[in-house]
């Protein structure tokens, strides 16, 4: 059978294959479903140092091949995490990589600090996304200094693989994947979700509570390849491609415009088994094609086409 | 028991879609695989694979058998895209079913009254219940009522089925046709007299307005009083935290629980409306 | 019946619904389908000073819910429009737009000079999201400085009400609607596409010759709407809605959130009566609900929902 | 004769949808309103409603009939996510058609001898040219010939319908399961010494490397040739420019002409492969 192990720095995955986080709960929960152990890498959902609540329902809304959520960042705390999921986790073999997130720069310090202590925590992902508290609430991923800091002072205190999770909603992204780069960040992934809304027309309320909410699925999955290839140019780390993945022809997309690995997030929605579907259609892809090697794919895009 | 069990993920063929009341189905699945029989109030999760909507939708199990595969209904009202896409499949389609999920009702004490509330196509849950009462020779010598409303009487869903399982049917709608003038809730207001609360088990399913009020007659009786709630799902699994209901949790403090795993059956008497 | 006039600053239509530049040729292509007469308003295909021959094939792929393309502009140029299209626009009573572009602030002004002398020409809509070659390439719409710069040379040239499209592709699209409402647009409009990508993965190359496309169709609704949310908030000025409209339900979540007028674009495609059967549902919308006048609706989103 | 005509945008039933060859399926549709007869070569559009697929697809109409309602045939290979979907409508179901759109192929004049070269699928259009051939009964007196090429044996599309119109059939396959074993296009080499070239008319439509190779072969020949051709397309109407083609012009200049509007049937010496 064909190699299908990438390297994300130090981080060995066993195939490109990740979960990506908020769509696959803390892996539990999608047991019945999916071996774990078949996958490359599993991210949980964002952790804050604090558990938080998360927003008022109604928090998501189907949109065409897609769909809107604001849940608001609920998640049970780094603490609770550490004692009540990840030991489940820890039976895997199965990579485990921490999503990160806090309204303050020392949030996200603090977050790395414990987890870096952590058994059973092999990389962090650090979600931009979120609201800077200090900024008036303007995204941390939205300006490549704010993306520089958070990046820089979670490398200072983790020897964990840092990864830097990247916000579509921005005129260029390949700059703040550069701000990352030079901060130290062990790999980028993008694309998180795009800003959208829906009104219910009837009622002339929006759909979800928070009014705004973020756009997922494959509906987004045009904008998150261009968003990698853009990327892929400009930095040399690896770069973890997602939006919209749903099968392995699409996973090849995102590997082929150079991704080193991918993740596949609201597909587990519309299928549990979406993750392994992906995983099991690439190593078929490879024999089918007698490629030895997933490497061999990656970057291997021809722009110039038929020429 | 372990009212969660292993879900499946499997194909399934349409075997029947009928239209059993204006922009009401009733639609027959075969599982084309290993699928777990579902506690009473569970619910599964129905995906049309080709089709123009993404995620799947979640639907109570109303009726279950195991022919040479297993078979289940579910009980449908058309509302939008998914339901719509729904209505049009015949008989033959495939269908992606996962499940069963959640948490359902508990079923009765022995020697406990029961009484089911059902609004509109809100009896779909109720019926898997009264199924589950029928098979286990029911909450042994309680009496078993169904409180029964709709709009309309073409629009009463069930009934002939709770009748056939020996329950008394109570009807109400709210124009009249059928039954009781009024709401289902405020029969039972009237009626409320007949039952010994503390050896009453209530179960309710229906438009929020009905739960609401419902809450409200309740208040500081003793009879247990389980409801089934509905929210937008993606996930059906506990992932996604898409279907968050607040909830008094068991300290008093109001928490979100996700009516896809700590549900879609809470006690009535904990539930916020937002 | 419901009066579903409506007024983009001096320009009255009798409803709210336009066609989308690009999506509907000169009007002429869809006249075996749609009665022009009963369209709000019909904005052209985008016209450059000279004709451009456009992008070499494959120029379209479709995504899920949406399309890409990379039609690369091609147009018959500002003289063969007058000459040879406008004619048959003049022809009936609905206003005619006219989108313009160029790769130089001094062809927006000339395109906007020659127009406002023409007959038949009843209002501008200026495409920011071409290419500015004095600023290597990057789009006009990406800044609110050269926003504001087209604008004002365009506004100082004519009478003729102006309208500003705005690109999504940027972080903060209130900010470019502000630039255009300053320097004395009379309108904005928003969305053009949002760039994208697909990849064939068995020949490895892009679906399109021009590797990336703009992305459209329902797809994007969601993010049109929360932008035209946003920009209504921020500007004065009429807002025109578009982005993945297909249906009536669609066109009046724009006019909900605060969009005084829509556009109907990628949804002709799979329907070529789109844009009269989103005039008929909004009418029906109205009748059904008893409203005597669209304006009732316009702008009466509650955001804080059912409490 | 205006060749362009009123299109329509009708509702059609699906009448039939058969597998005739290993993933190549004949669709009969019939129109639910006027719907004009296309002209030989001309497309229709056509979209599942519900589906999955939000752009419609082109296909060549390959025959018509007027019964009570109009109908037409469609024939088509599984290569994607539309035609896929397609391939798994059951009669009865409704999809949305639009058309006829295009400008189809020139008739040929009296006395020409007449010699259509398909490959594959592409003989789709080529059928209803012969049938139009022989309703106004031929290009009097002249010749008809059919080369009709395939990979193999099973995948030869329309022969038996092409030898009911009356045309010689001279068969090639890649695999030498039928005929000829080697193209399409190499069989007419061949035996192109039968044809007085300069009162022959031919009539293309095949994979792109097909069609190469006999501008190739053509060069310089007083032969007529006009090919069908291919590109994705969004509208069908003109007005989108996606389907654009580089062709050579009246002044020899290069240009990008509409594959949907003034093609999809081009003189093949005019086409530039890019
Ligand atoms: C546990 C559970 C069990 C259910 N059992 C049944 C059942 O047995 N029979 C039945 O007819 N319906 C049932 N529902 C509701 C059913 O899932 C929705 O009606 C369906 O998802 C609507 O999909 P749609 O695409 O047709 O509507 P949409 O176009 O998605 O929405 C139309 C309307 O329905 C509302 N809606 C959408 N999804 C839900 C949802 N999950 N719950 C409640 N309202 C929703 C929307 O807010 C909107 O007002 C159940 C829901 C849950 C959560
Ligand atoms: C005027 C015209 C007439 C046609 N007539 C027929 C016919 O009679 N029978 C038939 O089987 N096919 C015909 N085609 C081709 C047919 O339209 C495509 O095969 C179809 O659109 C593919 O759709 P899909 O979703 O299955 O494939 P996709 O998933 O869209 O694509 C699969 C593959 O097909 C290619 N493709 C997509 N669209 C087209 C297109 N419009 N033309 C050519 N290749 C395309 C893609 O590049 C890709 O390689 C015709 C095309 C045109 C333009
Ligand atoms: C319900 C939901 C919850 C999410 N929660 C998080 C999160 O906690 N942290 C994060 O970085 N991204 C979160 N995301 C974003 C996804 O990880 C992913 O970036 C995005 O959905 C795009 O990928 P997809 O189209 O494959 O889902 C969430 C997405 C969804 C749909
Ligand atoms: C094929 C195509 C061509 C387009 N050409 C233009 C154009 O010339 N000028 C312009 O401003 N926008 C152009 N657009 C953008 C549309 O007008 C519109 O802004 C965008 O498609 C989003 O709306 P929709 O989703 O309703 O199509 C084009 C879009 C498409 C799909
Ligand atoms: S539906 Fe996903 S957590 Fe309940
Ligand atoms: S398909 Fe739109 S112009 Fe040809």
């Amino acid at each position: 059978m064909a190699n299908t192990a990438v390297s994300i720095g130090r981080l060995r995955l066993a195939n490109p294959v990740m979960t990506a986080s908020g769509t696959f709960g803390y892996g539990e929960e999608y047991a019945g479903f999916v071996d774990l152990n078949r996958l490359g890498a599993v991210v949980v959902k964002g952790l804050s140092l604090d558990p938080r609540p998360g927003n008022p329902p109604p928090r998501i809304v189907e949109t065409p091949a897609g769909m809107l959520n604001a849940i608001g960042l609920q998640n049970v705390g780094v603490r609770a995490f550490i004692g009540e999921k990840l030991p489940y986790l820890r039976e895997f073999a199965v990579p485990v990589i921490v999503n990160i997130f806090g309204e303050r720069v020392e949030e996200y310090e603090s977050l790395a600090g414990i987890l870096s202590e952590t058994d059973g925590v092999h990389g962090l992902e650090i979600n931009v996304s979120c609201p800077n508290v200090k900024c008036g609430g303007l995204a941390f991923g939205t300006s490549p200094e704010t993306v520089g800091e958070v990046t820089r002072r979670v490398r200072r205190v983790t020897d964990l693989p840092v990864i830097v999770k990247l916000s579509p909603n921005v005129t260029d992204i390949a700059v703040m994947a550069g701000a990352a780069e030079e901060a130290g960040a062990d790999a980028v992934s993008l694309i998180n979700t795009i800003t959208g809304m829906s009104v219910d027309i009837d009622r002339r309320i929006p759909h979800l509570r928070n009014v705004t909410g973020g756009l997922s699925g494959p509906a987004v999955r045009p904008v998150a390849l261009r968003m990698v290839w853009q990327v892929v140019k400009r930095v040399g780390i690896p770069v973890i491609g997602l939006g919209g993945i749903a099968t392995a022809r699409d996973a090849l997309e995102f590997l082929i415009v150079g991704a080193k690995a991918v993740q596949v997030g609201t597909a587990s929605f519309a299928n549990p088994r979406a993750t392994l579907d992906v995983v099991e259609g690439i190593e078929r892809h490879l024999a089918e094609r007698g490629i030895g090697d997933v490497n061999e794919i990656i970057g291997t895009l021809r722009e110039g086409g038929e020429l | 028991m372990d009212r969660i069990g292993e879900a499946a993920q499997v194909k399934a063929v349409v075997r029947s879609n009928t239209e059993i009341a204006p922009a009401h189905f009733e639609m027959t699945l075969e599982a084309q695989g290993a699928f777990r029989r579902p506690e009473a109030g569970q619910f599964v999760m129905v995906r049309i694979a080709d089709g123009e909507v993404f995620l799947p939708r979640p639907f109570s199990v109303c009726c279950w058998e195991k022919a040479v595969s297993p078979r289940l209904k579910i009980l449908y009202r058309v509302v939008g895209r998914g339901t719509g896409g729904l209505s049009r499949l015949g008989s033959g389609r495939t269908v992606d079913l996962t499940g069963p999920f959640g948490r359902g009702f508990s079923m009765p004490g022995d020697g406990r009254d029961v009484v089911l509330l059902g609004g509109g196509i809100g009896m779909a849950p109720l019926l898997s219940l009264l199924d589950r009462c029928r098979e286990t020779g029911g909450p042994r010598s309680g009496r078993i009522a169904v409180y029964a409303g709709a709009r309309t009487a073409s629009l009463l869903i069930g009934t002939a089925r709770a009748a056939e399982c020996g329950a008394a049917l109570r009807i109400s709608t709210d124009d009249g046709s059928d039954g009781f003038h009024g709401p289902v809730t405020e029969r039972f207001a009237r009626e409320r007299g007949e039952w010994d609360e503390k050896k009453t088990s209530l179960y309710a399913c229906g438009p929020r307005p009905m739960l609401q009020s419902l809450q409200g007659l309740l208040k500081g009786s003793p009879a247990i009083c389980e409801a089934s709630l509905e929210e937008r799902m993606a996930c059906g699994l506990g992932a996604c935290l898409g279907c968050a209901v607040a909830v008094r949790d068991g300290a008093g403090n109001r928490v979100f629980r996700r009516v896809c795993k700590e549900g879609p059956v809470f006690p009535l008497q904990d539930i916020f409306w937002e």
